[in-house]
């Protein structure tokens, strides 16, 4: 669409007023952009946040290595140190000592822990190591491989438990990315429809256009710079619901519900990407939409 | 200017094989009973109807064969009266004749002092800022004419332009169309007043039936089309 | 038939302060130059737009002071010609004058004859399955005129009903009126038509900036309005 | 809207005959019902089933009560069996041995379990009784009941950890039934602004009719066949996909993934709920939204 500085400044013109002049037109067509997009926006936020916090379950995963107890601690502790530092894919590895491990054991039983008062004098648990892969995906590989080290007596990565646990993770991404793909066609869909209908409602004009002699070019600009705007204001109410919601909700949720381990993501970033989505979706659209659909009544 | 021309629109045939050359700066009346081809024949030439065959040529254009792309510029050498005047519905009186204008990128202050003028010859610079809906079917007629004529094509189409408007409004309206016609502008009018024919004689092109039944100098409007 | 009536719209006064009656079985033209108020005078009779000062009975209806639910019973006993026609864009010919029927809730039967029945009078049966966009002016004009003859109301009313016909069609059109008229139908017309105003004489009411300048039982179309 | 039968034959035909002639407005208007409501139907799926897992999670919260170790273990049995059993609100009763409850301590600790052999010499677990309470959320009421029975020295009924449970659990049923809410409105909003347009660009024929007698009725009817019909068929599209969908994404989680232990709920009434709730949506805004935006013509 090559065009002079002039004849743009025009078609700016036109298709600013003509947003007025179509009135409770354009305020149907912004709102449908605005409402879609905000339950993109909205599906997305939750979306960012359910990753967020399935990682950080999938992060929990860990492999657990319990030395053999008829080697010296030292010895043992030494040699396995130096060679799970020699593997790949680890990222953190903890020394736990058998009195640790009793400590722990006992506080996962909570009020029933004191039942297990009697151990204390004769600590049968074994020293471990916890060792964290930098995947969590690769912790079963890595247990394997810890399996093989000297005196390395047995290990849990949680076996069953944990290939659960990233069935249901990858379910759960899976199901959100299939969500967010098909709210992101069905926004498209419906943004473009709603546009298409009301350029639709001017067909009449674009033909008495074309007939006093405007060039395809000369229709076209004016819908181009409505779409942009319909696209791009109906982008920002969205974004600004969901940034006030999403400052509320936080506040909320861990304020008033005291959910502290509900770990949401901070509001800065995320507000940032979701902005560029929608801006992202609501400008394309905005223009696909009025484009394709003028051209529908340029073949005159 | 034209060849052999003819139409035929979903299935009905509105105007058979039909020969017609018009010079340049010729003032040809088009006349005939309703249903005739008038504004069928108006309509192929600035190509809002295609031919189904023959060959048309208007200005250099080859009318019959021209590309998608290339109609706007034939029609910007056409100033059009349509007989259902077409003009937009949210744009002013001023801003749809001036739309004529913009097409072809004229400056905003000549668009202007343009639009005025022509909108004082046919007296309707009052109702510059009125919008189609507020003005009266007269009113109408007038603001498509006044399109038409802004921006001096060299040919000028008007398809019934005093269909609507009273005997003394009519003359001012013919005498604009004769003026620019001694300027050298090439106008073909379809019309029904037998008055403006008989009594402004030009060369007459009578229709029927999708026929030319008669094609005379100095014609009449006639009993027999 | 009116007392006082007067209309201003939008800021513009299209008709001043005016008196007529008209009697029932009457034929009057309505003249006027283009803008003097003729078609104003004729929507308010029909409430197209509201009086916003004075009276007018119609049929016995208190048209100024209607209530919303009550004008349709208004329109239906008058048959409106409108000016820019005003015909269902989607709907065929055929459907468009069986509509007029149809909102009174005549039997489909009774539809078919009576409306193939007028379009056989104004020239139009074979164009029944037609669509108002595959017309000609013309033709078009003609369906508007036999949708507002259909139910045979007692009024009809039209404005410039044969502004896009050619002289023998508008006298085949003209004379419908006339035998409708001497049937007893009110006919209040608005006409551009010098000849027909004066071939045809009946009473003439001539409109100039919105005031009643001549009232003439056999009227000229006139110069001097 | 009073009406008499023929007039309403002839309504309904005109109002399909529209559907038809708007061709592609009718498009249009029905693809934006149907998506629209595919998401509503798709989330309301998804909605249920999460409610029904969730149910199911809180369906495991239970009181421990463990018998006091130094009375005779069948007085105690029989004493707070009898005791639990005139208490209000319990759903069942399970008593559990030492042993028993050996065996299963042993279990939870899967692989290290082995560690545990050394107790089963001298097991120093109590008895004890799992009550499952009616509702779970009386559960915490009902363990507070129950400590005061004699012979039970101890309860658990998950603590904080069910408290935290619990939490979680409205907070996913609020935002369920937020996004819920929140879609049916955005849906209810989209249609009819969709509606809205395709009736305003019919604007000049409503106009029309008036202008020939026609009475608002007269002209509503046919708005209100193409209406209900445009809603009927928006609302049925997505129920098919639905059907369909929801069929094979059971097939798939359970026989291709093998994820059995994610318990979806079963096609049949599930499909029945969502189709007349997507349906009642469809009618209602199909209907209403033509009448409203007709209404607004109506005036002239
Ligand atoms: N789009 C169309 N599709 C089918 N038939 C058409 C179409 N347009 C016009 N016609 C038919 O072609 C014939 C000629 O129409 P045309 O408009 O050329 O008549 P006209 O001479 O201008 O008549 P009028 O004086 O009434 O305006 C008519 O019979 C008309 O019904
Ligand atoms: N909706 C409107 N809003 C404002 N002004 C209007 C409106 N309709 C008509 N007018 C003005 O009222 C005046 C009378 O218009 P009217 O249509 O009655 O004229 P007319 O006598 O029918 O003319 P014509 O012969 O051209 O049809 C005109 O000056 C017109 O511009
Ligand atoms: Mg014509
Ligand atoms: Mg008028």
């Amino acid at each position: 669409m090559p065009i002079n500085k002039q004849a743009l400044g025009r078609h700016i013109r036109e298709g600013t007023r003509s947003l007025f002049r179509n009135g409770w037109m354009t305020v149907a067509s912004v709102s449908a952009v605005a409402i879609t997009l905000l339950i993109v926006g909205v599906f997305l936020t939750f979306a960012f946040n359910v990753n967020h916090i399935v990682s950080s379950i999938e992060n929990d995963v860990e492999v657990k290595a319990y030395l053999d107890v008829t080697v010296d601690r030292n010895t043992a502790k030494q040699h396995v140190e130096a060679e799970l530092k020699k593997l790949d894919g680890v990222e953190q590895i903890t020394f736990i000592t058998k009195e640790e491990g009793l400590k722990n054991f006992k506080a996962k039983f909570g009020e029933k822990g004191d039942l297990l008062n009697s151990l204390e004098k004769d600590n049968f648990l074994p020293d471990s190591f916890v060792v964290k892969a930098e995947t969590p995906q690769k912790t079963e590989e890595l247990g394997q491989k810890i399996k093989t080290i000297k005196y390395v007596k047995k290990i849990n990565t949680g076996g069953d438990t944990t290939k659960k646990l990233f069935a249901v993770t990858s379910l759960v991404r899976t199901v959100g990315l299939v969500f967010v793909i098909g709210l992101g066609f069905t926004a498209i869909f419906l943004i473009s429809n709603t546009i298409k209908i009301t350029i639709m409602a001017r067909q009449n004009e674009i033909e008495i256009m074309k007939l006093v002699g405007a060039t395809n070019n000369f229709i076209r600009w004016p819908f181009f710079v409505e779409g942009t705007l319909i696209g791009f204001v109906g982008a920002l109410i969205p974004i600004l619901i969901i940034l006030v919601g999403y400052a509320y909700l936080q506040r909320y949720i861990q304020v008033q519900l005291s959910l502290y381990f509900l770990d949401l993501l901070p509001l800065y970033p995320l507000i940032l990407q979701i902005s560029l989505i929608l801006i992202g979706i609501g400008l394309f659209i905005g223009v696909w939409g009025s484009l394709i659909s003028v051209r529908r009544f340029l073949r005159i | 200017m034209q060849n052999v021309g003819k139409t035929y629109a979903n299935g009905t045939v509105a105007l058979h094989a039909i020969n017609v050359e018009i010079g340049a700066g010729e003032f040809v009346y088009v006349v005939g009973p309703s249903g005739a081809g008038k504004s069928t024949f108006i309509k192929l030439m600035y190509r809002e109807e295609k031919a189904s065959l023959g060959e048309i040529f208007i200005n250099g254009f080859h009318v019959h064969q021209l590309q998608e792309k290339d109609i706007p510029f034939l029609r910007r050498g056409i100033g059009v009266v349509f007989q259902d005047f077409k003009l937009l519905p949210r744009l002013t009186v001023f801003e749809n004749v001036a739309f004529a204008l913009e097409v072809i990128e004229t400056d905003p202050q000549e668009i202007k002092s343009k639009v005025m003028e022509v909108l004082e010859l046919v007296g309707l610079a009052n109702k510059a800022r009125n919008l189609p809906s507020q003005l009266s079917g007269g009113e109408q007629q007038r603001v498509a004419v006044a399109r038409a004529l802004v921006n001096r094509p060299s040919l000028v189409i008007a398809d019934e332009p005093t269909g609507n408007l009273d005997p003394d409004t009519s003359d001012d309206i013919m005498n604009l169309f004769a003026e620019i016609n001694q300027n050298g502008t090439t106008v073909v009018m379809a019309t029904h007043n037998k008055e403006i024919v008989n009594s402004m004689k030009n060369r007459v092109i009578a229709f029927e039936g999708g026929h030319i039944v008669r094609d005379e100098l100095k014609g009449e409007y006639g009993y027999a089309y």
